[in-house]
This record gives C-alpha cells, structure tokens and sequence, in this order.
C-alpha cells in the first residue's frame, strides 16, 4: 500500500512539477501576450531558441545565470520580431508564429552546428554552467512522516531553483494583471485597444511591452528546459510542442494564471502517468500500446475544448491587428 | 480632386516579389555568416531546380505537393476558418490510399483502382478534417488547437497502425507493403512518352494534372457556385450569412471537408506517385507549408501554383545546395523557408506603404507635368 | 563501376553523436585519412530526399554507396536495381539484389553483454531499458538485454520502455530522464538507452541520481565518467570502412554480411572513463561470456527471428 | 476675440488614402458654448473631432487651444489641453467595471489600490454635481447604452475636460435620456464647459446649441448662429438642394392579417428576452414597434426573420406556422414571401468585401433565376443588379464596386431595394435610415409607405419616435421584452411615447395593448 501510494502518487506529483513548469512559464508568457491582443504560436519557437542560448551561453560562459540571461535576449529579440510583424505591420499573427517557429527549428541547429560542431547540440554542461537540484532543510530526515513527509521530501524539495521561480512567477502575474496599472492597461488593450488609445495610452507601446513580459518568461522557460531541468545541454527540437501544449493549458485557464497553471499540472500529470503506464498490465487489458498513452495529452485537450469546461471566453480583441486607418 | 488607385500588379507582383527578395537577402546573410558564398549557393539552386530536365521534374513534384496543401489551408480560409490540420490529414489520406491499394490493388485493374485511390485519398483527409470542424461548429472549440492536436493524434494512431498493421513481418523500418501497381498513378515521363515527349524518368507524376485540375475546381467552387458563395459569405462576415440563411454549422463543415480532402489528395503525389508506401511521418512539413503557400498566393488558385512552384523550387534546390555543399547544414534550407514565410506572409503589408508612395509620387509628378504642359 | 564511395545518412544528420556520427568518425575520416580519397556525402532534409538523394549519388557514378540505417530499405531497393552497376551497402537491413550489401549487426548479442555486466552491477536485483521509437530493431535490443541480465541473475527485474512512436523519439532527453526516473523509483539501478539523443537525458537522469546508465551505438562512456558504466558499441564506422575498402581492392561482394561478436562487429566499451566501475572478476566474467557466446555455447535469442522475444 | 475661443481650427486636411475625409477646415469654437456640427453621412465629422482629439493627425493645419498652437500627437495631448471626446462607437472596456473603466489611462499610481478610491470619491463627487448616478462596479457590458454613455461622460470629466465633443450621443437614447442629456450639457456649460455636438437631428440642433457649423463632403461650408437659422435651411446646407420633411401618407384600409404573432417566447442563456408576445399585422399597414433599443426589439425582427428559433408561441407568417417544433430558417422565410431589412447594415445587411452584385444576391443566392445547374449565371446577376440600382438611384450605380465603397445611405438604399424587389408580402424593417442623412432619409420612408400602399404588411422597427409616428398606422411599444402599450399613430406624440418606453404607460392606454 505504501508502496502504491508512494510509486503512484508521490513521484509522478514529483514528475508532474518537473514537467509542467516549462509549460507553466509559457503558459503565463501566452497569457501576456494574448491579453494584449496578440496572438502567440511563436511560444514553441521562442522555448526552443531561449533553450538553445541558454545552454549555448551557459556553456561559454560557465554560469547557468548567464545563459538565462542570454536565453532571455533571445526570447525577448524574437518576441520584438513578432511585434514588428504583427503590432508595426499589422501582419498576421498566426503566421508569424508559424515563421517564427520554423526559423528557429533551423537557425538553432545551423547555429549550433557552426559553433559547437556537434550536430546542432551543444556540449553537455556541468557545475556552474547548471542549476542544482536544491534540497530542502531536512528533506532527507522527513520521507518517514506518513504523507507530508515524501510531499516535502519527494515532491516539493529536490528541484531547480528555475522551477521555484516559476511557480512564484504565478502568483506575481495575477498580482501584476489584476492588481497594477500595468495589468489594468494591459488587459484593457486586448479586450479593447480603442479605448486604450482614447484613453491617451499608445496600444503600440502597451503590447510591445507585453511582448517583452512574454519573452522574458519564455526566456526563463527554455534555460530550465537546457540548463534548469533533467537535461544540461541543448538538443535540437527539444521544446517537442511544449509550447502548443502551453497554449492550450492557457486556454483551459481561461486565460488567467492559476486556472492556467492548474492546466498544465493536468498535462504534466497526464505525461508522468504515461511515462509510468508503459508496459504496466491493466488488468483484463493487457499492456495499453505506448501509441495510445502517447495520445491521451491530446485527446483529452481535444475532449475538453469541445466544452466540457464550459466556453472560455477569448480576450476580445486577440488576433486582431488595431488599425485605425485604412490606408 | 483627383483620386488615385493603385493597380492590382502592384499588390499582386511588385509586391510578393519584394517580400521574396527580402527573404532572400536575409538569407543570404545566413549563408556569409557560415562561409558559403550565397551566389554560388543561388547558382547551384537555381540550376539544380530548373537547369535541366531531371531537376524540373523534381520542383513540379514537390510543387504538386504543395499545390493540394496549399489549395485545402486557401479553402478553409475563405470561411475563415484556420486549418492547420493540413499534415494529419494528408496523413490520414496516405492511410486510406494504403488500405484500398493493399485491400483491392491485387484483384482490380488501374482504371479502376486509380479513381479508388483517389476517392480514399480525398475521404480519409476530409474524414480526419470532419471531426476537428465538427467540434468547432456544434460545441465552439478553437479549430486551430484541435486540428494541431489531431495531427499530433494521427502521428500515433499512424504510427500504431504502420507497426502493428501494416507493416510485412520482414520489414525493419516502420512502413507499410509496397502497394500493388495497379494502383500505381503514372509517371509524367511515362505519359509523355507516350504522345512522343522524351524527359528524363523522375517522380513527377500525373498527379500534377490532377493539381491542376483540382485548382480549377476551387476556382470554378469558391468563385462561381451557390456554395462557394456561401462559404465565402460565411468567411467574410457570419452575421450576415446567418441573416442569408446560411447555417454554419453545414458551411463549417463543408469548408473543411473540402480542405481535408484536398490535403488528403497529397497522398496521391508522393504514396500513389512515386513512394508506392506509406512510411512513417512521409508528410513531412508540407501540410504546414501549405499555409505559407497559401497565403504568399493570397488564397487564389492562380497565386496558389506560383507560390507552390517557388516552394517547390526551394525544395529542390535546397537538396542539389546540401548535395553540392556537404559542410553546408541542410537545415539552411528551413531557415530559408522561414524567413520566406516570415516575409511575404507575415510581414507582407511591410513593403506595401512605400511602394505605394512611390508609385502615387511617380504617377502624381507625371501627372503634374502633363497638366504643367497643357498650362503652357 | 568507377571506385567513388559515398554515403548517405538517415534523417538525424552526421552528428547525431550516436549512429550516423559513428559512421562519420569511424568511417569516413578514418578512411580519408588512410587511403587520401574522399568520400561523398549526403544528408536528407525529408522523406523524399532520401530516394532522390540515394539516386542522385548514383547517377554521378559513386559507387559502393552506403546507406545508414534500415530507413534506406525500400529506396536502396528500388534505386539498386535501376543502377545494377553501382555498388550499394545497406546498414541493418537486408536486400537481397547481387549489387547489394545487406550489413547487419548482431545487437542482440551486443546487448547481452550489457546485460549481464548490468545484472553483475546491479545491488537492487533490477535494471532498466529504455529504447527510442518503439520498432523491431529496439526491441532486438531489448531482447538481448533481458537475456543476459537474466543470464547472470534469473531473478532479476527488468523494466523496459519506449519513449515513443514517432522519430521525434529519438530527440526526447527530457522524457528520457522522465523514464529513468520512474525506473530508478522503481528499484533500478542501472539503465541502458538505446534511445539516440533521448540516452542523453537518461545519462543525465543517472548521474543525478548516482545510478548507473549503460550507452549504445558509439563509445558513449565519455559523456558522464563515473555513471556510464559501459557502451554497447556497434561498430557500423568499421564496417562501412571495410565495404569501401574491399571495392577499393576490388574484393566487394553483395549479399548478407552479419557483424556479429565474433566479426567484432558489436561488443562492450572499456576505457578510461569506466575503468573503476569494472571490478577485475566482473571483467573475467563477461571475457568468458564473451567467449561462450562466439563459440555458441551461449546461443542469444534474435527477437527478429519471430518479431517476439520469446525466451524461457 | 480670440480668447473668448476655446477652440480654432485652421485648414485642417485629413485623407485616409483615397479618402479626401476632410479638407482645409477652418472653425471656431467660443468658450462656454454649445456648438453644434451637421453633416450628411461621410461628410467627415466624426473625422474632424477625432483630429481634435488626438485619435487621427491631421495631414496639415493647426489647432488652436486657448488661443495657443498645440501640437495633439495622441489622445494624452488632448486629455492635457483639456478635452475630452464621446465617440460615436464607445469607446470602452466591456468586461471592465464602470470604476476601472473611468480611471483607464489616469490610474494616479503603478498600483491600482492608490487610485481606486480617489476616483471613487470624485465618481461621487461628478454625480452629485452633474446628476450622473452609476453604480461604480457594475461590469460595463451588462448596462444600458444609455448608462455606457453616462460613463463615457464620467471618463471627460473624470480626466478634467474644458471641452468636451460629444459625436451622435442621442441615437441611442430614449427622448427622456436625451432630454436629461442635455440637462447635463446645459448644466456643463453653465459651469464654463465648452460643448461641441454632432448630430443628424436637427431638432436637437435647434434645441441645444448656440451655434452651428455645416459640413458638406469634407468642406466647411457654413457657419450659423442657430438664433439666426431654421431646420430647413440647415438641411439644404447640408443636402446642397431642399429637403422635404412631411411624408405623404393617405388613410388606407387594412386588409386580412399577414403576419401574426401569438405568446412568442425567445430565450438566450436562460433569460427570456421575449416574454409571451403577440401582435398581428395586416395588409396594406406599417405596425410601428418603439422601444429604447435592447428591449427585445432585435431579438423579434431576428425570431421573425428565422435568425433566431423560437422558445415557444407560435408565428404566423403569411399562412405558414412557424412553432419552437417547426423553425423555418431565413432562406425558407423568404421562400414564403417575407422580406427583412436587418436593424444593422454592417453586421447584417451587407459584405462589406463582397461587390455590389454579390452582395445583392444575399439570401436570395439560391434562387433559380441567379443560377445554372452548378454555376451560378453570372449575368442575371449582373443584369438585375444594374438595372435595380438605376430604379433606386443608388450611387454610384457600380455593380462591380465593393460594398465598403459606398456611403451608409446608398448601402442602405442597396439592402432596401434588395429586400423591397423580391415583392414580399411581409417585409421587416429595422432602423431602415440609422446614421443615414436627410437626403436619403426621404427616399427610404418614401419606398417604404409605397409598399404599405401596394397592400403589403410592414413591420417597422425603429429608435426613431419621429419616423415611427410619420410612418405606422399602428404603434407598439416594447419594454424588457414584453409589448407594454399599443396606440394609433394620431393618437402618438413623443411624450406619451416615451413614457410608454420607460414603461410608464399611461393607465388608459394598457388596456388596448393587452388586446392588440
Ligand atoms: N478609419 C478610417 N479609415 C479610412 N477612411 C475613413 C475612416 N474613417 C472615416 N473614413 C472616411 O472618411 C470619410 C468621413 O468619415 P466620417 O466618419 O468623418 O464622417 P461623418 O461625417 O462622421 O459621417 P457619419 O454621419 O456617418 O458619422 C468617410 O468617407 C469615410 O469613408
Ligand atoms: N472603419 C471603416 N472601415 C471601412 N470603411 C468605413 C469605415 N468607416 C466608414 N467606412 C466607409 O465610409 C463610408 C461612409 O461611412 P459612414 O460613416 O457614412 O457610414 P455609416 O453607414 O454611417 O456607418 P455608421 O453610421 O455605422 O458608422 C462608407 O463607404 C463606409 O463603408
Ligand atoms: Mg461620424
Ligand atoms: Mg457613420
């Protein structure tokens, strides 16, 4: 029974954290920008280019803060590229996404290969050029303490500092959203951008800034995923569609920040059980094909779109460039 | 007061060949930064993509390719509705050309297998596109996210079937039997032999006709039927075609019935045409490059065969460069696709302002001048 | 045919750092260096590059081309017998055409030994595989795994998955490190990946958890020194070195060529980095595994041979 | 003189591409004044204010704040000099409350606690003053248009506006809203506020403001003292020929019932939007429905035009029942002999991409006569298109030329000939002349009693009180979904009306509501 509880409760709520916080960064970076009006499915591209810089700079420089920091460049230089795009030139957002993700599924490797000569990786880094796991005061001395005990020891000790930052980047986003001039600004430009210009307050620069808030946190995503998480080193095509699944997570959310990060707990939970699930005879069953398991993240995002968490509702004006003027 | 129009070539030539350019400068940036001098990468490109006869029968292939992808995202657009389901579909419709030619390919002949094929194509691709617009008419789901996740869902469900279905007991890799050759669709130097043309054997198949015809079709559809009408009227503005008694819940579906057909119609170029199998992941990106292509070819059937052929001539021409310039990475050529998709879809109003100016600053002086000269 | 080798690799490029990249370090350069010719390569961008590729190398007269990996068997098939003058190889598959060479290795036996040096490391009584996409070949891996942890201890636990159905498989570390987690929870301690750039992960996995974790293809002890506890290597940079050499010499035959343990076609890597985790009687041991298995004493269940591993 | 102005303009010039919108305008605005501007439909107002307020810059010209030039780059220029605009479309923050809405872009801090409760104090403060009560917290979108406006009013003065512009304000407003509108205004200016209004009503022109200026296809063309002018002067300014307000209507005998409407119930999201409704139209008679706009008005032309299915009761319409079991959708509707003109060209009426011809097929692009077996017959289209565009003198009488391209009153001329020529039995008109000058205004209401005359049905919805009481026999008026009060057109007048609208009816005339 203990056995039970601690295989198939503890470590995949432990896998779950893991898993999820790239989404939950993403999650909240879709959230800025979304809110604000635009349209990001360049998340997936940005995770992959921030991971790659993180790791690149990590390497170089011997210091995972600075490959963050490096990723975080990126992400916001790539995020600027999307504002330009879509915000000066009124183009479409889903297509930028689109260009955005497919440039940087090349540009990281062609990059990465021309640097490191490692077929588009980067070599794996170690020490500094890493975020350790941290482990909490006494974990270790807890694990006997029926339930709390492997909680505390198993579940929330024994991460990266990336993952801790990212579930305080939660509450600080809904702080940042509902309760500061910012977010009332920045909320109001995606539900109604004329207003917001009537308001005396530029929509240009209203959602360029939130673009920069989107870049930063994807930033911190892609280095948890290169420097900050199971992997220490960039792999080409590592984000694997994190950041769809991010987007879809946020729908859920009703574009909020913790009904988002409760979505992407339900996909990084649905992915640890996967993982556990393999080859595990169900009874009566049998062994579920891993083909299946695989399509159970989609599906059910699929099933639960279809309505069955009751219709969220769009910010208003998402996707749709301002334009005053017809030219 | 004399007001000023500017002519469609500037929007539908000068303009998309500027984006081009751009993509293309860029690019060539890339191609100074890794050492390859971007005139010879150009040069090798262009010759291998329409420099001799082998090289062109691979651009049309891959254009014939992109021709359907593009054809089925320009199709859903017009009610605008985003597929982006083009890659699981096309999928899909590689599976139901498998099926019929492995199920009927041994016991009945080409005439007949050929349009069997082409039924199976067109039905698995709008089945798979039926469900995702099912969804988004009767319960609102975002179509964008269901048809991403559909293709993530026929990567598994393919992968299930090649493994456990389809593939011969012998076989290593995760591919169905080569399909019988009755359900083989002719090559073009095989037909063109025929009526005495001789061009060298390539994978360039009839279902480039097929494109073609298929281009007419949405034309004819979109532009000169009830139903076109409708779906346009639905994709321009849903309250009004609400008050036309247009239900959209049947325009939804009809519109990605149709666009899932069309993708699914890609199985007949590179499963019936030239691979006789279905293989894991045989798609490969040209169902999301339809979208490109669609929207470079502004969602017009004409637009949609230019943009393909450019499309197909990065292809090509990318394979001869990463064969000409083994240091070079082939993902070069990805990077390429990108910045063309970056610049003439998402950027694609950047140019626009300016060219405008200075056309209307053109003609207005030329104007000026001749009023100057009747003055005088 | 002329004598102009080429090759052409799978879809994850040269570098993979695993199979292709094998070929390339092993057998490219090497045989540049040795021999002063250059070899012609390729790299496909997509699924239909590969034929076109495949064909193109051909009609320049390259000959012997080698193809890396089983993906190449129906273009190699078909392009073969277009060009029956130009020499083909094929790794890991078999062809049957007299201007083909099927080269196939016995990963199963490799992978035995593997096992048995797991089973002999392991102080919980269990192990873990960890494959990449779920095809036959991985399976074959997995098979031999099982037969030769089971070899050294019959009570032993094996944990095995895959880590996914697409190719994309290949690529996932994160999922990887997901896997050997879940089995390190389960009482594993050590791991082999045959998982291509997933093993990174699993590597990694283990040596944040001080487990240990076992690589494959190349010589992959390097990548984490003190946690990889030995590589099964499959020497596919030699072989392809061979084929080229005999066309060179003019000793080139079609037809079926296994590299098995006793061609020193697979076998198990001890180097500097792994040294101190091999104890002196773990060594004799698998030297005499090593010995009954090429002489057949030990005979090592081919999962190909039924597609199922039926073993016991 | 000039620093009695709170406003001047000099040579304002303002294109949108092709769109020459407004053209070297001069004006001047005195300090204290309400200053009224009228204009046909494009004549570039709404334009010109916007310049004013920083929303479009202008391409050349000054403006003058206080006698000084100052340079409106954006919005935040002109909330500092003091102005403040009411647009035409809100310009708010549906899902937002009333509070957040008001303080948005004037937070007073980086944190929102610090501004809240100031600017609820002030919000306090501005009712008591002005008499503009509103509940802080309501969310936006769930409030009446005539409270939406309210707070765009709150957002002016919240921000300190000396001036503010006010564009079309009462269109949406009952008479008693925009009576106490101008209250407002009157009080405003009392305490030294500069008002400029826009309006199509020239009654309101003559009614509230000191001063009138008159645009004409982007020009400036008259300035008058409204002491020193009338109605019908204004309109000829505007039209550039004399305008007739009186429509013709002879008594008419009407016939059998054509359309019949028995306890129609519409539900939406669980609230009933109409509650048991019934009325009947007759042939050869305009029934008149009244009603501040969101009382069920739309939900009824929709539910009787087959948009909307219905929830229970039963319709009948020109001898074909249609019942919550038996819904007939628009095509069918119009198969049996109904035409719609929808309440809202842009949303409804209209494609905005489609040509004129296209767009003059909707929902009758099924019909044989515009179609081959699969194709459609291109030159019936065409055809039918030229020739009802000359009969309705629709300008410019381009088939080929996109919808958008034409001004509101020839697009609506556009749906109205659409609707009118398929000679229906039944015709529904929704706000057939919104936004549409005076010129066109005429020669609507003019088709519209033809069809009365030629014996058809007609039911008139309309914000309109002046065009309902000139046009119906009969009027009904519509209160929170339910009809509250029916009255014979010479009975109305627009005090009775709009008492019925704030359902206020007066005792003796409920009675002969309930049994229409
Ligand atoms: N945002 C815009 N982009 C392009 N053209 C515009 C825009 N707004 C207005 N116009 C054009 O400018 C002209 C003047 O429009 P404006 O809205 O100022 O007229 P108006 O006098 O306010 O009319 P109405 O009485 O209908 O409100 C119109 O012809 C219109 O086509
Ligand atoms: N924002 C806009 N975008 C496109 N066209 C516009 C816009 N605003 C006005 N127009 C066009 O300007 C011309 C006249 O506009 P006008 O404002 O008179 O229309 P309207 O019918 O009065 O609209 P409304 O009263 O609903 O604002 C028409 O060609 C109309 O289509
Ligand atoms: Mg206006
Ligand atoms: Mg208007």
């Amino acid at each position: 029974m203990l056995e039970f509880w601690f295989n198939w409760i503890i470590l995949p709520l432990d896998s779950m954290l893991r898993l999820s916080t790239p989404l939950v960064l993403c999650a909240l970076a879709g959230m800025f920008s979304e809110r604000a009006g635009v349209v990001n499915i360049a998340l997936e591209g940005m995770l992959l280019a921030a991971a790659f810089a993180a790791a690149a700079a990590a390497y170089v420089s011997g210091s995972a803060w600075i490959g963050m920091l490096a990723a975080i460049g990126a992400t916001i230089a790539l995020s600027m590229l999307h504002g330009f795009a879509t915000i000066t030139h009124r183009g479409n957002q889903i297509v930028s996404g689109m260009a955005i993700n497919i440039l940087v599924t090349g540009a990281t490797v062609i990059l990465g290969r021309y640097w490191f000569d490692q077929g588009g990786q980067t070599p794996n880094l170690q020490g500094d050029a890493r975020f350790e796991s941290i482990n909490w005061w006494g974990a270790e001395k807890v694990m006997d303490i029926p339930i709390v005990g492997p909680i505390y020891g198993e579940v929330l000790s024994g991460h990266s500092i990336v993952l801790y930052l990212a579930f305080a980047l939660v509450p600080l986003s809904w702080f940042i959203l509902f309760r500061t001039r910012f977010g009332l600004r920045l909320r109001a430009v995606g539900e109604n951008p004329a207003a917001v210009d009537t308001a005396g307050i530029s929509v240009i620069k209203m959602r360029y800034l939130a673009l920069v808030v989107c870049g930063i946190l994807t930033g911190i995503a892609g280095s948890y995923l290169s420097t900050g998480g199971n992997v220490a080193q960039f792999i080409p095509n590592m984000s694997a569609g994190k950041g769809y699944i991010a987007l879809a997570a946020l729908i859920f959310g009703k574009w909020r920040p913790v009904p988002a990060m409760f979505g992407c707990f339900l996909f990084g939970l649905l992915e640890a059980y996967a993982i556990r699930l393999q080859g595990v005879e169900i009874l009566g069953i049998g062994s579920i094909p891993v083909q299946f398991i695989e399509m159970v993240p989609y599906v059910l995002t699929v099933v639960l779109l279809a309505g069955f968490i009751g219709q969220s509702r769009a910010p208003k004006a998402v996707g749709i460039p301002y334009v005053k003027e017809r030219e | 007061m004399s007001q000023q129009r500017i002519p469609a070539w500037i929007n539908y030539a000068v303009i998309p060949v500027l984006n081009v350019l751009a993509a293309f400068l860029v690019s060539a940036l890339v191609f100074i930064y890794i050492g390859v001098s971007p005139i010879d990468a150009a040069k090798v490109m262009w010759q291998g993509a329409f420099g001799y006869s082998e090289g062109w029968g691979y651009t049309l292939y891959y254009t014939t390719g992109f021709i359907f992808t593009g054809l089925a995202v320009a199709v859903a657009f017009s009610a605008q509705l985003f597929n982006i389901g083009g890659e699981g579909q096309a999928y899909l419709g590689g599976l139901g050309v498998t099926f019929v030619s492995l199920w009927f390919g041994n016991a009945l002949p080409a005439i007949i297998m050929i349009p069997l094929v082409i039924i199976a194509a067109g039905v698995f691709g709008a089945g798979w596109a039926y469900i995702p617009a099912y969804l988004q008419a009767k319960r609102g789901s975002h179509i964008v996210i269901t048809t991403i996740m559909f293709n993530l869902i026929s990567n598994s469900l393919i992968g299930y079937i090649l493994l456990q279905v389809l593939k011969p007991a012998a076989s290593m890799a995760s591919e169905s039997a080569i399909l019988p050759e009755s359900s083989w669709i002719p090559r073009m130097h095989e037909v063109l032999s025929v009526v005495g043309i001789d061009v060298t054997p390539t994978p360039w198949n009839l279902s480039f006709v097929f494109a073609l015809l298929c281009c007419v079709f949405v034309w004819l559809f979109l532009w000169h039927t009830r139903w076109g009408y409708e779906i346009r009227a639905y994709g321009a503005n849903a309250s009004a075609s609400a008050y036309a008694g247009v239900s959209s819940v049947k325009i939804v579906l009809l519109a990605m019935i149709l666009s899932g057909m069309l993708s699914g119609f890609f199985a007949l170029n590179m499963i019936s045409g030239d691979v006789h199998q279905l293989k894991l992941n045989y798609v490969a990106g040209f169902g999301f490059t339809g979208i490109a292509v669609a929207l470079m070819g502004r969602n017009h059937p004409v637009g949609i065969v230019l943009a393909s052929l450019l499309f197909g001539f990065l292809y090509q021409g990318g394979a001869e460069l990463a064969f000409e310039f083994p240091g070079v990475d082939s993902k070069i050529i990805v990077v390429l696709q990108g910045l063309i998709i970056l610049f003439s879809g998402a950027l694609e109003y950047m140019f626009k302002p300016s060219v405008e100016k200075l056309y209307l600053s053109l003609t207005r002086s030329r104007s000026n001048n001749d009023e100057e000269a009747q003055n005088a | 045919a002329k004598f102009a080798p080429a090759v052409i690799y799978d879809q994850a490029g040269k570098n993979d750092k695993s199979f292709n990249e094998a070929v390339y370090k092993d057998g490219v350069l090497p045989f540049t260096a040795d021999t002063g010719v250059k070899v012609r390569e390729f790299e496909p961008q997509n699924e239909a590059q590969m034929e076109q590729g495949l064909r193109r190398l051909a009609q320049r007269g390259n000959s012997p081309i080698i193809a890396v990996g089983f993906t190449y068997a129906s273009p190699v098939e078909k392009v073969a017998k277009e060009f029956p003058d130009i020499q083909f190889a094929i790794i890991d598959s078999v062809i049957d055409l007299p201007n083909v060479q099927s080269i196939v290795f016995a990963e199963h036996e490799g992978s035995f030994l593997v096992g048995a040096l797991a089973a002999m490391k392991s102080k919980t009584g269990a192990v873990g595989f960890i494959g990449g996409m779920d095809i036959p070949l991985i399976r074959k891996f997995a098979c031999g795994y099982v037969q030769g942890a089971k070899y050294v201890n019959p009570s032993i636990s094996v944990f095995e998955n895959m880590t996914g159905t697409t190719p994309a498989a290949w690529g996932d570390p994160a999922k990887g490190a997901e896997l050997a987690k879940a089995q390190f929870s389960k009482g594993a301690d050590v791991v082999y990946a045959a998982a291509g750039g997933t093993g990174i992960g699993v590597y990694q996995a283990a040596k944040d958890e001080g487990k240990y974790a076992i690589g494959v293809d190349s010589n992959q002890n390097y990548m984490q020194p003190g946690t990889m506890l030995t590589s099964m290597t499959k020497k596919v940079g030699y072989a392809s070195y061979q084929s080229w050499k005999e066309a060179q010499d003019g000793t080139w035959k079609g037809g079926l060529k296994v590299m098995n343990l006793a061609a020193d076609g697979v076998d198990w890597a001890l180097d500097q980095y792994n040294k101190d985790l091999i104890t002196d009687d773990m060594k004799a041991k698998m030297d005499a595994i090593e010995a009954d298995i090429k002489s057949g004493k030990i005979k090592v269940y081919d999962y190909m041979t039924s597609n199922s591993c039926d073993i016991q | 003189m000039t620093d009695s102005l709170a406003i001047e303009l000099r040579g304002i010039d303002k294109r949108f591409g092709e769109v020459h919108a407004n053209k070297y305008i001069d004006l001047k605005v005195n300090k204290g004044t309400i200053h009224g501007i009228v204009g046909e439909n494009g004549a570039g107002k709404s334009t010109l204010m916007s310049i004013i307020y920083g929303f479009y810059q202008a391409d050349a010209g000054d403006i003058l704040i206080d006698g000084q030039v100052v340079h409106i780059k954006g919005s935040q220029d002109a909330i500092d000099a003091g102005i403040g605009m009411v647009h035409q479309h809100f310009m708010l923050v549906d899902n937002f409350t009333v509070l957040e809405n008001v303080m948005l872009g004037t937070e007073g801090g980086m944190m929102l606690r610090q501004g809240m409760s100031k600017a609820r104090t002030e919000l306090q403060r501005l009712a008591t003053d002005y008499g503009l009560d509103i509940d802080p917290d309501a969310i936006v979108e769930e409030l009446p248009v005539g409270l939406q406006q309210r707070v765009e009013i709150l957002k002016a003065l919240y921000r300190g506006a000396k001036v503010l512009i006010l564009d079309e304000p009462t269109g949406v407003l009952t008479p008693q809203e925009t009576e106490h509108l101008f209250k407002i205004l009157a009080s405003l200016k009392a305490r030294g506020t500069t008002v400029i209004l826009i309006t199509h009503k020239l009654r309101e022109i003559m009614a509230a403001t000191d001063h009138v200026s008159v645009m004409r296809r982007g020009e400036m063309v008259a300035h008058v003292d409204t002491a020193n002018t009338n109605r019908e002067e204004l309109a000829e300014l505007m039209v550039g020929r004399k305008v007739r307000f009186k429509v013709e209507r002879e008594a008419h005998a009407p016939g059998k019932a054509l359309l019949s409407v028995k306890d129609v119930v519409v539900r939406e999201g669980g609230v009933d939007r109409l509650k048991n409704i019934s009325f009947e139209v007759r042939e050869g008679e305009i029934l008149g429905v009244a009603g501040v706009s969101g009382n069920g008005q739309s939900e009824l032309l929709e539910a009787l035009s087959g948009i909307r299915p219905i929830n229970g009761g039963v319709i009948e319409l020109n001898g074909h029942q249609i019942t919550a079991e038996h819904h007939m959708d628009p095509y069918q509707i119009r198969g049996i002999g109904v035409g719609h003109v929808p309440e809202d060209r842009h949303k409804m009426g209209l494609i905005n991409k489609f040509d004129a011809q296209e767009a003059f097929i909707l929902g009758y692009h099924r019909k044989a006569e515009y179609n081959h077996t699969f194709l459609q017959n291109k030159n019936a289209i065409l055809k039918d298109c030229q020739e009802k565009m000359d009969t309705w003198d629709v300008r410019p009488a381009d088939p080929c030329l996109k919808t958008a391209n034409f001004s509101g009153g020839n697009q609506q001329k556009l749906v109205i000939a659409r609707e009118v020529e398929q000679d229906p039995d039944v015709l529904l008109v929704g706000q057939p002349t919104r936004g549409v000058d005076i010129g066109a205004i005429e020669f609507i209401h003019k088709r519209i009693i033809d069809m009365r005359n030629a014996g058809k049905a007609v039911l008139l919805v309309s914000v309109e009180l002046d065009e309902i009481m000139s046009l119906a026999d009969r009027i009904i008026v519509m209160f929170d979904g339910n009809i509250v009060g029916e009255i014979s057109s010479d009975q109305a007048d627009e005090k009775t009306l709009g008492l019925m609208m704030a359902n206020c009816t007066p005792d003796h005339l409920q009675q002969a509501g309930g049994n229409a």
